[in-house]
């Protein structure tokens, strides 16, 4: 069934969808970032696809390529049961892809998560912030170049000489 | 006393100091503010719940204000994002206070050891009794709280030695 | 002296409540440790600094809550002697009762009809 | 003199301020709710997650495939052993293998008593939340029933990092029949009786009816699923959609609310714990003999006696320990039905020992999206059952 949905989406948008596979039960649709908004409208309002389902949002950090992040969008239609994966990629420079919450109010957190974890914009987002880390967290951190250990303790610690329990205050 | 503990030192049951009737009602009546984030907090309901009763210790009574509790269980994983959080409670609690670091992630971060999470709440308060295991069993959640129990009948109030030295 | 033997009880009642609370407020105060700290003296808000400042105007439904409490427990006091002994005074005790009770029934009526109590 | 209306009676106020921070009773210590308040209407709110956000996807990146299930146990801690059949399941679609019949219907026997244990901590923070200490009291000494049972089973009580790639790491001791089916009349009794300490209770039903309603599609929109959508009416279970393991030869009915409240929410979930044990009495009459681990020379462990007497089996279990074994390239979507809705992994990888990105779809992460829209308008009162009721576990929803 999925495949009559990556058909409608090529009827409908030639010039825009790059590529698609489908690939262990999963049917995948690669779209340039342009008209994103449009593309999901259409798999929202169309009734053959009629995808009523927000199912997720996320970001692929791939350095080695020219579009280095790869927004990862999956929809899910109730009634027909079918799910579609669409992808798109924006390069590192200007790492900006429009905002979806205009179709599905629920995109809204998971494009707030990834812009905190990948530092990729999503205009016309009614409140990017970060939603997982503090706002004084410098860096994006899910980014492959990001070092796992790199700690940012907003408050500070109590100077923990090596091999002495920390310091106690004057025990009551 | 705890069953199959030797009595504290140089004290029968009937302590005649004042110092150790203070230590001894201390010990027995732990107001516990519950500073509960994550996994640990499915074991931290079994301690408390029926079957594993904290109550049979005295330290049952969830006090949600700092200012009425004299025992923090700092229960689950402290993120860095929660660590200022966790040491404006700490501070604001009223002395004699005491902290139990619940679980393997309370005690030196367990195995997320990355950008988010706090490498043990003993960077940031003092901590009196750390109780391993992710999460730790209910019988040793009670036998850490024995522990501290007996660090608590040692303890001398320094209201007391200050009297004292004033006398 | 045997004519204040009536009032022996009510006497030793009050030492007994005022001693008790003398002897908790004294332990507290000369046992407990007294550290005070900046930290300690700021209001508690689960952890985070307070926002905003304290001396807003409040909605006027929770100063008519307060007074409608106060009321209605002032006009009880009074009928606790009754209260107490309402099997021995029998009729009589119940006919000195049903004016107190009958008008704080009304202003209670009142006071729903009114929409003191509906908070929308 | 004319007549005032109402509203000019009033004198106006101020809007309050007010932080229901991480650190409070009824937000389970990881979500903060800033709050501006008319005396005791939320005017508006802000609710802050993040607080328990441990880098899940940053430690899955290094570490190997076996390494994962113990921090996908950490997800959503109140059921772990439905996160590790998701888990599993991904794998195992991304490595394009099937596990054996018996294999199936075990997993599903654990995963509906993960099922009913998480439910079981739903109601009962639900409920002690609105003052009823009672029915906490029962249910936590249920959930101990099923510990009890998952620990002889898997040797841990709640992170039992007991699933494998391609199985299970062990069969179920033997006993375990009769053991569970003696303990499902006994949390049909301890159901029954919290139905009846609050369902028809009159402080219970204030507080919950018609209190923090969501229409099916706005929750949809929201991306909502499990107990909180079918409180709805949508009867979306990723079960009866898309029935993966033997969800598809065993007969259940997926409970369905009526105007998405909190009442309908806890109803539906006290509903599912008995469609759960009507699953796993049908399981177990299908239950089949046979291996419960495939044998998957890239991915999954020999058996110990291979490993100390054969060098190949040393061989394979030292690279699949050291190097994480191969696991083909590509990308896979899974989605199963956990405790709080589909939780879904997107697992890509690039054929190595470990995996390229591991994203973890969290369901309560988009039920409590909606937090801030359900409680605008009420009291600040109805902020607790509305939380209880989405039930937000802070490891799945923040990762």
């Amino acid at each position: 069934m999925s495949t009559k949905v990556v058909g409608a989406v090529r009827k409908a948008f030639p010039d825009e969808v790059i590529g698609d596979h489908a690939e262990r039960g999963d049917h995948t649709v690669i779209v340039k970032p342009g008209r994103l908004v449009e593309i999901v409208r259409f798999l929202h309002d169309d009734p053959e696809t009629d995808m009523s389902h927000f199912c997720d949002l996320t970001v692929v950090d791939w350095p080695g390529r020219e579009s280095r992040f790869e927004v990862v969008i999956h929809l899910h239609s109730l009634a027909a049961g079918h799910r579609i994966r669409v992808k798109t990629s924006v390069p590192a420079q200007s790492p900006v892809v429009p905002s979806i919450t205009a179709v599905y109010r629920g995109a809204d957190w998971f494009e707030r998560e990834a812009f905190d974890l990948y530092g990729v914009r999503f205009e016309g987002h009614p409140d990017l912030r970060r939603i997982l880390l503090w706002e004084g967290f410098e860096g994006h951190p899910l980014r492959k170049d990001y070092p796992k250990q790199q700690r940012q303790c907003p408050v500070p610690l109590l100077e923990d000489r090596p091999g002495q329990p920390p310091p106690f205050p004057e025990r009551p | 006393m705890a069953v199959g503990k030797s009595p504290p030192a140089g004290g029968s049951l009937l302590v005649t100091k004042v110092e150790e009737a203070i230590a001894w009602a201390r010990k027995f009546s732990l107001f516990q503010y519950p500073f509960v984030t994550a996994c640990c907090a499915m074991e931290f309901m079994s301690a408390m719940g029926p079957m594993y009763d904290l109550a049979r210790f005295g330290a049952e009574a969830p006090r949600w204000s700092p200012r009425q509790a004299d025992l923090i269980w700092v229960v689950g994983t402290v993120t860095n994002r929660q660590a200022p959080i966790l040491r404006r409670i700490y501070n604001q609690m009223t002395e004699p206070k005491w902290v139990i670091a619940f679980g393997t992630c309370a005690s030196v971060g367990g195995f997320y050891d990355n950008y988010a999470t706090l490498q043990g709440i003993d960077k940031i308060i003092p901590v009196d009794v750390y109780i391993p295991g992710c999460p730790p069993r209910p019988e040793q959640v009670l036998d850490g709280l024995m522990l501290l129990m007996d660090r608590i009948a040692r303890e001398k109030s320094s209201r007391m030695r200050a009297l004292k030295e004033l006398a | 002296m045997n004519e204040f033997a009536g009032y022996l009880s009510i006497f030793v009642a009050i030492l007994v409540a005022v001693g008790m609370a003398v002897v908790l407020w004294a332990a507290s105060h000369f046992l407990g440790p007294k550290h005070r700290t900046r930290e300690k003296l700021i209001p508690y808000e689960c952890g985070n600094d307070t926002e905003g400042t304290y001396d807003i105007r409040l909605p006027i439904r929770f100063f008519l809550v307060a007074i409608l409490f106060l009321l209605f427990d002032v006009a009880l006091a009074v009928l606790y002697p009754w209260v107490v002994q309402y099997r021995r005074m029998g009729w009589e005790g119940l006919l000195y009762a049903l004016p107190i009770l009958g008008v704080m029934g009304l202003g209670l009526f009142y006071a729903i009809r009114k929409g003191a109590l509906q908070w929308q | 003199m004319e007549k005032y209306e109402e509203k000019d009676l009033l004198l106006g106020s101020e809007p309050m301020k007010l932080n229901m921070g991480p650190s409070h009773p009824s937000t389970h210590g990881t979500v903060r709710v800033v709050l501006q308040l008319d005396g005791e209407i939320v005017r508006s709110s802000d609710a802050q997650v993040g607080f328990l956000h441990r880098g899940f996807e940053k430690e899955c990146e290094s570490s190997t495939w076996n390494q994962v299930f113990p921090y996908v146990d950490r997800l959503n801690y109140a059921s772990p052993l439905l996160n590790e059949i998701g888990y599993a399941l991904a794998v195992e679609k991304l490595v394009g293998v099937d596990v054996t019949p018996r294999c199936k219907v075990l997993r599903v026997i654990l995963g509906e008593m993960a099922r009913i244990a998480d439910h079981l901590v739903c109601l009962a923070a639900m409920s002690m939340e609105l003052g009823a200490f009672t029915p906490f009291l029962y249910l936590v000494k249920t959930r101990d029933w099923i510990y009890l049972v998952f620990e002889r089973v898997t040797g841990q009580r709640v992170m039992h990092s007991f699933m494998r790639i391609g199985g299970m790491k062990c069969d179920a001791p033997d006993g375990f029949k009769e053991e569970v089916l003696a303990l499902l009349p006994r949390i049909e009794v301890t159901i029954r009786d919290v139905e009846a300490l609050l369902v028809k209770n009159r402080i219970f039903i204030d507080r919950t009816v018609n209190v923090g309603c969501m229409t099916a599609e706005r929750a949809l929109g929201y991306g909502w699923t499990g107990p909180c959508l079918r409180s709805t009416g949508v009867d979306y279970d990723v079960r009866k959609a898309e029935p993966y393991l033997c969800y598809g030869d065993v007969r259940f009915d997926v409970p369905v609310g009526t105007n998405g409240d909190n009442y309908d929410r806890f109803q539906v979930r006290c509903e599912e714990m008995r469609q759960s044990m009507r699953i796993i009495r049908q399981a177990f009459d299908m239950l089949p003999p046979g291996p419960v681990q495939l044998d998957l020379p890239d991915v999954s462990f020999p058996d110990k006696q291979d490993v100390y007497t054969s060098i190949e089996g040393t061989i394979r279990h030292f690279m699949l320990v050291m190097e994480g074994g191969r696991v083909p390239a590509g990308e896979v979507y899974s989605a199963t039905e956990a405790a709080n809705g589909e939780l879904g992994f997107y697992i890509v990888s690039t054929g190595g020992g470990s995996p390229y990105k591991m994203r973890v779809r969290p369901p309560c992460f988009a039920n409590i999206a909606a937090l801030s829209e359900m409680i605008d308008g009420g009291f600040i009162a109805d902020v607790v059952p509305t939380f209880g009721s989405i039930n937000m576990i802070g490891g799945e929803c923040d990762r």
